[in-house]
């Protein structure tokens, strides 16, 4: 794996029904960087990684990866496949193998790998994903978080430069989001680039290097802090705003937090308070 | 994601809040009408009458309209030409009223066909079944079926987000793969229909369901002069066939 | 393919209407008579049924590229016999003609037929005859889906023969033809669905 | 509806393969009061909520009414689920038909209800879920948050004293949140009273007048504030300590918070802060 960008320029898509989803939509996805891709239910978020990954044939605009625009022929559209993969939000989508190793081995297979080679990269991404254990497991007995996991490993052994993700938190328990997300920061180690759609702000905030705001059938890109503090744009977009901007904007209005980025999580919150009590109880209400 | 374009105008035509029986009696009429009138004038008639309603009062968007019609319209090339050649000793050839034949047959076909679409394009599958069951079809006959029309949106979405997952792991990339990535796609659909129809059962059970789906149906009060347009309607293509032929 | 609505003379609709009808009716006794005792397989029915439609939206994959799809009824009418298949097949074709378009109302009885009777019953018959001489589960499926695919165009083709006799050949010819047309073409796809619910059963019995 | 108290005791209950997923649980729910039941995937939520509205037979233990026991026979099942109804995750688990005011109505009929009164009730289940103007709409062309509304309008049809509900929020944006929300006060202002499952601890601090902790095959109730600040528990329970509680712990210590219970979300966290930048500028870190 190295890294690639990949870049979509003013795409129109949609479905049959009534107007496209998207409208002149354009994104670059920054090699190496972790970009969260942003927008409530039906924004869009899953046509535009549709687009990304080759899947959905826009209407208009265009995809590229390096530079180089991705046609729609078989042979193109083959290429891409091995650089960009897309994994779908629900784990049942992806999963259609008896066993574990079995359904991870579909991809490799079907690169024409040798036998040894397509054994390595099933060792590789089960290892990547914290899922060995499971290699022999029927799938139909995986817990959902499980699932989920092994739908990613599935992507992985194509060994994508890019790795698009959508809504690969949604349904998980605090202990599943966090073994995701450590496995995400081990692809990263891996060279991949990787991408992730949410509708989880706080998410977005404590984990993205960029976000992209899926908002008005076009996409709106740029630094977390100041996007996800963008009252008007989030309004728009109908999300919500991130409690530690919220919280770390008052706090910082009251002189109490350093000067510099605003806090992602509780934790750099914390850190950023002062650590003793402060001497004047008078600016405290009763 | 993408439901069936039929489907989606029979829920978005200006003709969805009419009653069912009030429908099928104006398409089940031109149905028949197109089928036993000669071709010409009467099938001509109907097609025109047929079409001039979806897209005219009921507002069923043309498009849909002309895709719809391409599947009928192949089978009924096909089978017109394969009727009307004569396979004789001295080898292939047109039968000597072929052009009259043929024409009779499209005329037929096309007719019915765009007669049937306009209770397609108007009626959702759920504004009828109810209908069958007052034709005294079974109740559970008539459930079955409706639960097949629920679950077979579920099931073709499933059907287009595994295979379009197993694209994108080149599982489409030589005819093998092809083969081996559609048979894993069917009995992904089969095991997930299984699995959908057991819990739906516990679903329903905590509804209450002792016996059968017994459901409601929308209240779509019948209209007079609709049925009154629709045998004046009906009386004048077949008089005008009468007079012109 | 489905016999296009307007297709057939009256006459030919009506008849074969009455033919299809008995053995629906028989499906639809067994569907109430199983409701009846079982509440629940209401929703199983059902679903067999989606399945059976969405079985046939799945597209062949071919030498030439040419998009065509399986009947779908094979595998059914092993997995839940074929009365039980003449019902969801019938229901399967009404939602064909009036989802998709793809049959009709008046042809309905004829589609039925070939699709949801002989179909089934041809493909299920050549089941049981391969269990019984031995054969293997899978050998027996390829040739119980195959045949019944193939069995379904035979049965359209003749249904058109009879509708259309050619002039000088008669009925003889006319099947010569309709069987050129619909069903000799019809051979590598029937192949290759009896190769598909291979797959399918194949992918069940690992589970 | 009318308020009921549904109790269970020393439920023991699981699934053919292995050990039970809860043995000895015991909960109240208390009447007219909002209850999440916590817990990480898996932890037995779901079981607990199916035992609770008796699509599920405890093999130990039992579940109870207003006192009264429930049996298992058909007719004590019968007259359970007219006064606990309970929403299950995945809409499409519950909705069989195609049409949203047939789906609806099929609970009311199956009570043996006139036609009359079942259109009033389908009318009345549908407004307070906000999706009467769905009314005439497909399932199958439904977004999954209306989905999952049209979902609960089907249980809410029944009139239960108790409405169970099933992860109601998982996989929907905060716009959906916000719209389920404001749906269940709606039900609680008619007197069901509603208890949710869910693993956001945020959500359940916010919203619940108490909390169940499902943990160790057993439920913890208490106090949202004291159970959710429970560093132990929520690490037997794989759960997080919610974001409001632990910076709000450190503000108070800070002495910047008033005496009281602790702010549950980011707006009563900022209502709570003094209004002026503290003039102590020698407390704050540089």
């Amino acid at each position: 794996m190295s890294h690639r960008t990949l870049t979509a320029t003013g795409l129109v898509a949609g479905y049959e029904r009534g107007r496209p989803v998207l409208e002149g939509a354009s994104l670059t996805v920054p090699a190496g960087r972790r970009l969260a891709v942003l927008g409530a239910n039906g924004s869009g978020k899953t046509t535009l990684l549709r687009c990304l990954s080759g899947a959905l044939v826009p209407s208009a605009g265009e995809v590229s990866v390096d530079g180089a625009r991705l046609g729609h022929g078989r042979r193109a559209l083959r290429a891409h496949r091995q650089e960009v993969q897309l994994v779908l939000q629900d784990p049942d989508d992806q999963l259609f193998s008896a066993s574990v190793a079995q359904d991870v081995s579909f991809g490799p297979l079907n690169l024409g790998l040798p036998e040894r080679e397509v054994r390595t990269r099933v060792a590789e991404a089960l290892a990547l994903l914290a899922v060995d254990d499971l290699a022999a497991r029927p799938t139909h007995q995986l817990s959902y978080g499980e699932r989920k996991r092994v739908a990613i490993a599935g992507a992985v052994a194509m060994r994508p430069c890019v790795l698009l993700l959508d809504e690969p938190t949604a349904g998980l328990d605090p202990s599943a989001v966090a073994e995701t997300l450590a496995a995400l920061a081990r692809l990263q180690e891996h060279d991949a680039t990787v991408v992730m759609s949410t509708h989880d702000v706080d998410l977005a905030l404590r984990w993205a290097d960029e976000v992209a705001v899926v908002v008005d059938r076009r996409v709106v890109q740029g630094e977390p802090q100041t996007l996800l503090g963008d009252d008007d744009l989030l309004r728009r977009a109908r999300l919500d705003r991130p409690w530690a901007l919220t919280v770390g904007v008052r706090l910082r209005a009251l002189g109490l937090l350093p000067d510099g980025p605003l806090p992602r999580d509780a934790a750099g919150l914390l850190a950023g308070l002062p650590d003793r009590p402060l001497s004047d109880r008078s600016t405290v209400p009763t | 994601m993408t439901g069936l374009a039929v489907d989606d105008a029979a829920w978005a035509s200006a003709w969805r809040r009419r009653a069912p029986g009030d429908k099928v009696l104006l398409c089940g009429g031109l149905v028949v009408t197109a089928l036993v009138l000669p071709a010409w004038p009467g099938s001509a008639l109907v097609a025109v009458v047929a079409v001039a309603l979806a897209l005219g009062p009921a507002r069923v968007p043309a498009r849909t309209f002309a895709r719809a019609v391409r599947w009928p319209l192949a089978f009924v090339a096909v089978g017109a030409v394969t009727a009307v050649v004569e396979v004789g000793g001295d080898g292939v050839g047109w039968a000597p009223d072929a052009a009259a034949h043929a024409g009779s047959l499209v005329g037929h076909a096309v007719a019915g066909s765009a007669a049937v679409l306009l209770l397609a394009t108007t009626t959702p599958m759920s504004d009828l079944l109810p209908a069958l069951r007052r034709a005294r079809v079974p109740a559970a006959v008539v459930e079955v079926a409706s639960v097949t029309y629920r679950l077979l949106f579920v099931l073709l979405d499933s059907l287009r987000a595994v295979r379009e997952a197993q694209a994108a792991r080149m599982g489409y990339s030589s005819l093998r793969r092809s083969y081996r990535s559609s048979g894993a796609l069917a009995a992904a659909v089969l095991t997930r229909s299984w699995d959908r129809a057991r819990r739906m059962q516990e679903g329903l059970a905590g509804r209450g369901m002792d016996t059968g789906l017994r459901v409601l149906p929308e209240v779509l009060p019948s209209s007079r002069p609709f049925l009154a347009a629709t045998a004046a309607g009906l009386t004048t293509i077949v008089a005008t066939s009468a007079v012109l032929a | 393919m489905h016999i296009a609505e307007g297709f057939l003379p009256a006459g030919h609709a009506a008849g074969w209407t009455i033919a299809a009808a008995p053995f629906v009716v028989h499906g639809a006794r067994a569907v109430v008579k199983e409701v009846r005792e079982n509440p629940e397989s209401t929703l199983l029915l059902g679903a067999a049924g989606a399945f059976t439609f969405v079985l046939s939206a799945i597209k062949l994959p071919s030498v030439t590229g040419s998009s065509s799809h399986p009947t779908g009824t094979g595998p059914g009418a092993i997995l839940f016999r074929p009365p039980v298949m003449a019902l969801l097949g019938t229901v399967v074709l009404l939602f064909q003609a009036l989802l998709l378009a793809h049959g009709g109302l008046t042809t309905l009885g004829a589609n039925a037929f070939a699709f949801a009777v002989v179909g089934p019953w041809a493909g299920y018959g050549a089941y049981r005859l391969a269990r019984a001489a031995g054969a293997g589960l899978l050998p027996a499926v390829f040739a119980a889906v195959a045949l019944a695919d193939l069995a379904t165009y035979v049965t359209t083709s003749f249904q058109l023969a009879l509708a259309f006799p050619d002039a000088e050949s008669g009925l003889a010819g006319a099947l010569l033809k309709f069987l050129g047309v619909f069903a000799v073409t019809q051979i590598p796809l029937a192949v290759g669905e009896g190769l598909l619910g291979v797959l399918l059963f194949r992918v069940l019995t690992v589970n």
